[in-house]
């Protein structure tokens, strides 16, 4: 299996280990991530505004040039540029006047750099590594392969927002009651955490421009996965792991009784356990060490 | 051959402002049995009056349809020119325009409705091929003086009772194996916190025992042929598994080795596979779950036919189908909770603290499985605070129905009050967006609730329910304060919307009635002719054709059965009035 | 001397798991009085039922006791049972061994010892027990309905379509009550006189409906069945011939009566239908008390919306078109302090049809809304008041309005709005106000003359609220309509036909025949102080004058009308001669039960121990 | 304080822009609460958000731009997900952010300078240009 694969800027960034694992582990499932040529930036936020068709562009741009690299499926792993390509795409395929005006931007661009132009239509379809992993691979083939169960580990899975929302354009999954994570860890042997802050928002950019504000959001999450005896708390987005991780000595000093609790994306949990070399982690860009942990209860 | 006249009236313009009459006569002058469309702005004039009965007689047709303004007018002004030029019941048919048409906002939709109706009502036709054949049973109006009632719930048992003691036969079809429908399941009642039991068991025993009633349980409407006065109903009687010998003394019970989930109890208890719902259940006979037993497959058991001392058990019982004539049909198929998929995000389905209102009432039923002690269904402990949800996927077109189910605000008070008085020390919290109270003594009823109870009533919808250290944690709002409320709880009632019974669609399939997009029946018309079914002779009870309360149910069965009974009456209507009247 | 056959039934395990039914059956046996005692699985089934028709016969009982279940479940099986035997099923006595006995104790002597007791209880009974017939009446099958509103219409016209004559009784002049003054229903938005002109054209179509306009029922006499109305009209004056909706429909027009006269009639059920009114606008001070131009009631509202059809919608005071009107619900209702405290229930629906025609005639007019609740509960309702927050832009305010006082020409309203946590004012146009829905005028004055209960406000009270919402506690009259509660025009038709199948119910058959277990007074022994009939809640007790040959008047002595009657007792409790008694639980029978127990007592324990302890 | 409130308050250029600029129906709303009861950043906000939606039925235009609840907003669509009436707050919030943004109503402009150097080498990039693009417009 082979797909063309959108890394976006954190991930060649501050998630670099999230970045290297998921290839890794793809790889060691048989699937192999093509990184798309000289790809730019997805956007970062889909515009929320009739009057903002310009923040369209720079997704559906990015499509079309997978389009043009002959691929039917754009893969990423980051929950924002999953998000905004695939609501981009949806606007593409379901609302005629953005399809028209974003085309024409387009095809201005393309033409005024000698390229041809074809109008995008939305034929691309934008995946997930979770999604590949369930639907295609198949989570008991992903248990076929696990070499290094992380039987005990107990996990608090993480969606955060962008991953599922909204529901009737994303479709990853039930917006309020998802299993894709769940079940993902459950095939790696984890100890799965019914986590009720699962789908909460971490609070996102304002851990930037209103960074004591998301610390309560951010907080309310951590503690309560630790409260609930998580080992580790498995997320999916870079963001989420900067609010959750990087902000628990913050949370340290500021709320008492807080216990700290490793964050690990989950393509690094799937790479343990599928015993991937060691040159793709990076524990060091972890905040809280997760190898403490790992060794004494992972057993790794 | 003769074909289908139709009459298209105007109701001197307030139809056309409603509906293109143009585009609905054409669509009906496609029908391949139509021959002629005939409008006229007014038809009940003399004028319309002398067209239809020139037209009847100058090009000789086989079935007329009326399209007009009138839902009963029908009966009074055009039926009579109708007998004149010997077109009986079954030739002629009345379509009510501004009926067919008054759910809809614009004219468009309006007038595809009616063309839809209008098709639909012209298959019911009996061109004159089938006319020799029925004119010489038409004796006595052509009547037939039986009712058939579809559901014995409140709504089928009172409309069976008004009919029965009128003097007419009536036969009630059940589907389940005791009469009493949702209303036995309940607790008390609002407002006046009567045991439901207590008053509907005399009527269930009346209607049991009633000498004009035949009642069919564990059986299914499966087929109605014919018109007003004159139909022809197949009903699948289904096995039962057991005599009606049985004496009910429960000895099968005991030797059954199957347990199966108590759906009488909502899930909140176990039954045996052979059983009766509940002890007074009537026919007082027990019945024997086939889904679940082991005896239909005689080597495997046959524990409860060993120890039946009056030898009631009969394991090679079939389904047995029986036509039945009758004159007129009753539906009172009640009603179903929403249970479409999850309410993923109050954890319904999920918790067994988050219950809906319905498995509430069996909580709180002195005969239910808690014997009225209310328990949480997790670990049995006495819940100290409890959140009731009202609206749960009511009003709520996104991710449910858009309609509000009418009932929950007042059960809901009725629930805090109830469990108020079992749990003194308890605290009941309501969340609510427009407390709906108005009927008689309901208002009062929940002020009651609020100020001697100290149910505390939060004005707000709830976001999130989730489980945190065995409480129920409830994300709510109080938009009066226009603060965030959180609850954390032993016990969460949910409200969860009024759905149709899910068996109305075979009886919509079988009885051609008219439904709404969620599977309610229309009525043909919810002011004027609030109980008539969209088939002439087919009268609508309780909730299936919306969510309604106990004493609206009541009185619609008793209106339904005036129709009937009208519809019946034995005499025919003496010329000249005869009045005992005299002077003081 | 009694010849009583005892029937003991085992109810497979029922009774006999717990019970030593054979040892009841034995006992009894030598019981005086007894000649036959069986036991037998079921009684109730067929053969059971056989045995005690064939023992009547072999052995001439006089009495036949069943101890089985409950009598609610059996007694009228075994009664049928001893009429098919040839004896008068009033001779069989049921004793509860099964509910009240076998199923709520314990397999232990005691059990079976309580199941005797309550058997030799039941024989005493049958001893002094007399034969009885069911009471046959005679049912006149004409009913009075009182209101032509729209309830009183559905009524008179569903029993005329029975087939039996209808009096249609109405007070004002015209026919067609508050429906044939609104413009438009909800949620359907007809015109609120198409809807009421059919009905009323099929009802004047019939030749057995009698209408009385200006007419009002002055007395009632009788009891179910036979009842006798008398009827007082009015003259109509020419200023009200043609006006009425009667007179559109019916090309003949409606007879009048030019005269004042009085009419009795003889009517076998009653059913009032005698609408409501709306609560006065003169005695609410904080809105003006009616002083302020352009504040006006909901039905003025409907009459501006019914005569501005296809045109403008212009305000009564100086013709101006209003752009913003406030319509206010809740005006004394839910006001237990200032008004009623009950819900009026269609005013929330009512009230967003007012605001959705009006932005229909005025469609650059704004409609505001003060409510506290939205009660949209009916079919179709939720949807009906959303369209008009979304498609018509009525703004909707939650909270009520404090204070309307006259400014500038405005109307200008105080009110607040609890979601924003704001108070507001608006300077309006016009205000509708939707006041509390009351009983009619003279609703009392009805309830007294029919004898049926009203509750504290004037709204008559049903039988019971749940399951006989159309009866009244007297047999023989029904309600309809929003004379019992507030109520919507959908449910008034249902509820209207509901009181017609009672009235279609009662006349199915030309007698009526009822259970004869009700009082008798035995005009030998009666005083004549009538103490019976203060306390009758029936109205049964009648003054009876007994007179020799000539004519001269012997005594004045009380008499029950076996119509009335309902078998409650309060008259034997009270009479003081002992001259009343109940049929069927007389007081020699009871003193014969008592004295079976008690005699029990005395002989088996000791004196101190009362009777209420064990046997129950 | 007595908000007076008219035709022209109500029907005022500022619902008609956020209506147009959403795509959404305000009119829609009911008030229920269910936005604010589920609202993760409602704790901190001076509005909740149906309060918002309520001020904009009202015309409070000044309310709205005062409050700092649109400005912490993170379009998690917690709101949208849950909402009976299909209303997607967020659209409306953003809306009103570029309102705000247009006509001078916004806090100060959060921009690269605000950041400390040792928060921007840690934060991810997608955290950075997303924070610029909702306060810059």
């Amino acid at each position: 299996m082979e797909y063309l694969y959108y890394p976006g800027c954190t991930l060649v960034d501050t998630a670099r280990n999230f970045d290297r694992c998921g290839r890794a582990a793809a790889r060691a499932l048989d699937v192999e991530l093509v990184e798309m040529p000289d790809w730019t930036c997805c956007g970062t936020t889909f515009p929320l505004t009739n009057r903002k068709i310009v923040g369209l562009v720079a997704p559906v741009r990015t499509l079309v040039n997978a389009r043009g690299e002959g691929y039917e499926e754009l893969l990423t792993l980051c929950s924002f540029c999953y998000n905004v390509l695939k609501r981009a795409n949806y606007a593409v395929r379901n609302r005629g006047d953005e399809r028209m005006r974003i085309n024409a931007y387009l095809e201005d661009e393309f033409v005024r750099a000698g390229q041809e132009y074809d109008e995008y239509e939305g034929e691309v379809e934008v995946v997930h590594l979770l999604e590949v992993l369930r639907d295609t691979v198949g989570f008991e083939s992903v248990t076929a392969q696990v070499t290094r169960p992380l039987t005990n580990l107990k996990v608090a899975p993480y969606y955060g927002c962008l991953l599922l929302r909204p529901q009737s354009e994303i479709g990853l999954d039930d917006a309020d009651e998802p299993t894709v994570l769940e079940d993902l860890l459950g095939a790696l042997g984890c100890d799965v955490i019914d986590f009720p802050h699962r789908v909460e928002c971490c609070g996102s950019y304002l851990g930037l421009s209103s960074p004591d504000i998301a610390l309560q959001n951010s907080y309310e999450i951590v503690h309560t996965a630790s409260r609930l005896g998580a080992d580790v708390l498995a997320v999916v987005c870079p963001l989420c792991a900067y609010n959750l991780d990087l902000r628990q000595e913050e949370m340290h000093q500021r709320f008492s009784g807080f216990r700290q609790v490793p964050v690990m994306y989950f393509t690094e949990l799937l790479a343990l356990a599928l015993e991937v070399e060691e040159e793709v982690y990076s524990w060091e860009r972890h905040a809280v060490d997760p190898l403490p942990v790992l060794q004494t209860v992972g057993g790794i | 051959m003769a074909g289908i006249g139709i009459f298209v009236c105007d109701c001197d313009g307030e139809l056309s402002e409603r509906i293109d009459l143009e585009v609905l006569g054409s669509r009906l002058q496609e029908h391949p049995d139509v021959v002629d469309v005939i409008p006229h702005p007014h038809l009940c004039s003399e004028a319309g009056l002398a067209l239809i009965e020139e037209s009847l007689a100058g090009k000789g047709l086989g079935a007329v349809l009326v399209a007009a303004c009138a839902y009963d007018l029908y009966d009074v002004a055009f039926r009579p020119i109708m007998e004149k030029a010997e077109l009986g019941p079954g030739q002629t048919v009345n379509l009510d325009l501004r009926v067919s048409s008054s759910r809809d906002e614009n004219v468009k939709a309006r007038t595809k409705h009616s063309v839809d109706r209008a098709l639909a009502l012209l298959d019911r036709l009996e061109l004159p091929s089938d006319k020799l054949e029925l004119v010489p049973e038409e004796a006595d109006h052509g009547v037939v003086r039986r009712a058939l009632v579809i559901g014995g719930g409140i709504g089928g048992i009172q409309a069976a009772l008004d009919i029965a003691n009128s003097g007419h036969e009536v036969v009630l079809v059940e589907r389940q194996p005791s009469i009493g429908g949702h209303m036995i399941q309940l607790s008390e009642t609002f407002p006046s916190l009567d045991c439901s039991q207590c008053i509907l068991t005399p009527k269930m025993a009346e209607v049991g025992r009633h000498p004009k009633v035949r009642l069919l349980t564990t059986s299914e409407v499966t087929g109605l042929e014919g018109r007003l006065g004159r139909f022809t109903a197949k009903i699948e009687r289904k096995p039962r598994y057991v005599l009606d010998s049985c004496t009910a003394c429960g000895d099968c019970v005991d030797a059954c080795p199957v347990l199966v989930c108590d759906q009488f109890n909502t899930g909140l208890r176990w039954r045996k596979a052979i059983f009766q719902p509940f002890p007074q259940a009537v026919p007082s006979i027990f019945a024997l779950d086939d889904e679940h037993c082991l005896g239909l497959f005689p080597l495997a058991c046959g524990k409860c036919e060993q120890v039946c001392e009056p030898g009631s058990i009969d394991y090679d019982m079939q389904p047995v189908t029986e036509e039945i004539e009758v004159g007129a049909v009753v539906v009172a198929t009640g009603y179903e909770m929403y249970s479409y998929g999850d309410v993923s995000e109050y954890g319904y389905g999920k918790y067994d603290d988050v219950i809906n209102g319905l498995q509430f009432e069996r909580l709180l039923s002195a005969s239910g499985p808690t014997m009225g002690k209310v328990m949480r269904p997790s670990d049995g402990r006495e819940p100290k605070e409890v959140v009731f949800i009202q609206c749960v996927r009511s009003r709520n077109p996104e991710r449910g129905k858009p309609y509000c189910s009418g009932i929950c605000c007042m059960y809901t008070a009725k629930h805090a009050m109830l469990y108020k008085h079992r749990v003194p020390d308890g605290q009941a919290f309501v969340f609510y967006m427009d407390i709906r109270a108005g009927g008689k003594g309901y208002e009062e009823f929940v002020q009651r609730a609020m100020e001697n109870d100290g149910v505390m009533y939060l004005r707000g919808r709830v976001s999130k329910v989730f489980e945190e250290n065995g409480r129920i944690v409830v994300w709510g709002a109080d938009t009066l304060v226009g603060k965030r409320i959180e609850i954390a709880a032993d016990l969460v009632v949910l409200a969860t919307a009024i759905v149709p019974n899910d068996g109305y669609e075979s009886v919509a399939q079988v009885t051609d009635l008219a439904a709404d997009e969620h599977g309610f029946f229309t009525a043909t018309h919810g002011k004027a002719d609030p109980v008539g079914g969209s088939v002439p002779g087919i009268y609508l009870v309780g909730c299936c054709q919306g969510p309604t309360d106990i004493p609206e149910t009541v009185a619609q069965a008793s209106g339904a059965a005036a129709k009937v009974c009208a519809l019946f009456a034995a005499e025919p209507k003496r010329a000249v009035p005869e009045p005992m009247l005299a002077e003081a | 001397m009694a010849r009583i056959g005892l029937f003991v039934c085992r109810c497979g395990r029922n009774i006999a798991g717990t019970v030593d039914v054979a040892e009841v059956a034995g006992i009894l046996a030598e019981h005086p009085g007894v000649v036959h005692a069986e036991e037998y699985t079921y009684m109730c089934s067929d053969p059971g039922q056989l045995k005690v028709a064939q023992t009547i016969a072999d052995q001439h009982l006089t009495g036949v006791v069943v101890a089985a279940c409950s009598p609610q479940l059996h007694e009228r099986t075994f009664r049928i049972a001893c009429e098919k035997g040839g004896l008068n099923p009033y001779m069989c006595e049921m004793a509860n061994i099964r509910e009240h006995c076998s199923w709520v104790h314990p397999e232990e002597p005691a059990t079976t010892e309580k199941a005797i007791e309550l058997t030799r209880v039941a024989v005493e009974k049958v001893k002094h027990s007399r034969p009885l017939t069911p009471i046959r009446i005679p049912v006149n099958r004409r009913v009075l309905v009182i209101g032509a509103g729209i309830a009183g219409i559905q009524v008179a016209l569903d029993a005329a379509r029975g087939g039996y004559d209808v009096v249609l009784v109405e007070r004002e002049a015209y026919v067609g009550g508050h429906m044939a003054q609104l413009s438009a229903t909800f949620p359907e938005m007809e015109r609120s006189r198409f809807l009421l002109r059919p009905k009323l054209a099929q009802l004047l179509s019939h030749d057995n409906v009698w209408l009385l306009t200006n007419s009002e029922v002055v007395e009632l006499t009788g009891f179910v069945g036979n009842f006798k109305a008398t009827i007082k009209t009015r003259p109509s004056t020419d200023a009200e011939a043609g006006l009425d909706l009667a007179d559109e429909v019916f090309p003949r027009g409606v007879e009048r009566q030019r005269q004042e006269s009085t009419v009795e009639v003889e009517v076998g059920a009653v059913v009032p239908a005698i609408g409501y009114d709306v609560y006065p606008l003169e005695s609410i001070p904080e809105y003006g008390s009616g002083s302020i131009p352009n504040v006006l009631t909901s039905l003025q509202f409907e009459q501006l919306l019914r005569t501005s059809e296809g045109g403008e919608l212009r305000r009564p005071s100086d013709g101006a078109v209003p752009r913003e009107v406030v319509f206010i619900q809740c005006v004394r209702s839910r006001d237990r302090e200032h008004g009623m405290p009950y819900c009026s229930r269609i005013c929330c629906m009512y009230t967003a049809k007012q605001a959705m025609l009006y932005k229909q005639r005025v469609p650059d007019g704004q409609a505001y809304v003060f409510y506290i609740d939205i009660r949209a509960q009916g079919k179709d309702d939720e949807e009906f008041i959303r369209r008009a927050a979304e498609q018509y832009g009525v703004l909707y305010l939650r909270g009520r309005v404090s204070r309307i006082f006259p400014q500038d020409g405005k109307v200008v309203v105080w009110g607040a709005d609890t979601l924003s946590g704001m108070n507001v004012e608006i300077p309006a146009d016009a205000v509708v106000l939707a006041l509390a829905m009351t009983p009619a005028h003279g609703a009392l004055d009805v309830a007294r003359l029919l004898g049926v209960g009203a509750d504290d406000h004037g709204f008559l009270t049903e039988a019971h609220p749940k399951l006989r919402p159309v009866e009244t506690s007297t047999a023989g009259i029904f309600l309809a309509g929003a004379c019992q509660a507030p109520r919507d025009i959908g449910s008034c038709v249902a509820h209207a036909s509901g009181a017609a199948s009672k009235v279609l119910e009662l006349f199915s058959a030309r007698h009526l025949e009822r259970e004869p277990e009700i009082a008798h007074i035995d005009e030998g022994i009666c005083a004549g102080c009538f103490d019976c009939r203060e306390v009758c809640p029936s109205r049964a007790i009648e003054v009876k004058e007994i007179r020799d040959r000539r004519g001269e008047l012997l005594d004045t002595v009380a008499t029950v009308n076996d119509g009335l009657c309902q078998g409650c007792g309060l008259c034997v409790a009270t009479c003081r001669s002992g001259a009343a008694d109940l049929e069927g639980y007389t007081d020699s029978q009871l003193f014969s039960q008592i004295e079976a127990l008690s005699s029990r007592w005395t002989s088996t324990t000791s004196a101190e121990k009362p009777g209420g302890g064990h046997g129950g | 304080m007595r908000v007076k409130i008219s035709k022209a308050s109500l029907q005022s250029g500022f619902l008609v822009d956020v209506e147009e600029m959403s795509g959404e129906h305000v009119w829609s709303c009911y008030q229920c609460g269910n936005c604010s009861a589920g609202c993760p950043l409602a704790f901190a906000m001076e509005l909740l958000p149906n309060q918002i939606i309520r001020l904009l039925h009202l015309g409070q235009e000044e309310e709205v731009f005062r409050a700092n609840t649109i400005w912490l907003c993170t379009s998690c669509l917690t709101c949208k997900t849950r909402c009976p009436r299909g209303v997607d707050l967020s659209r409306i919030n953003e809306s009103i952010r570029h309102l705000a943004l247009r006509r001078g109503k916004a806090p100060d402009r959060f921009g690269p300078d605000q950041i400390e150097p040792g928060v921007a080498a840690s934060a991810p990039p997608q955290g950075l240009a997303s924070a610029f693009r909702k306060f810059g417009g």
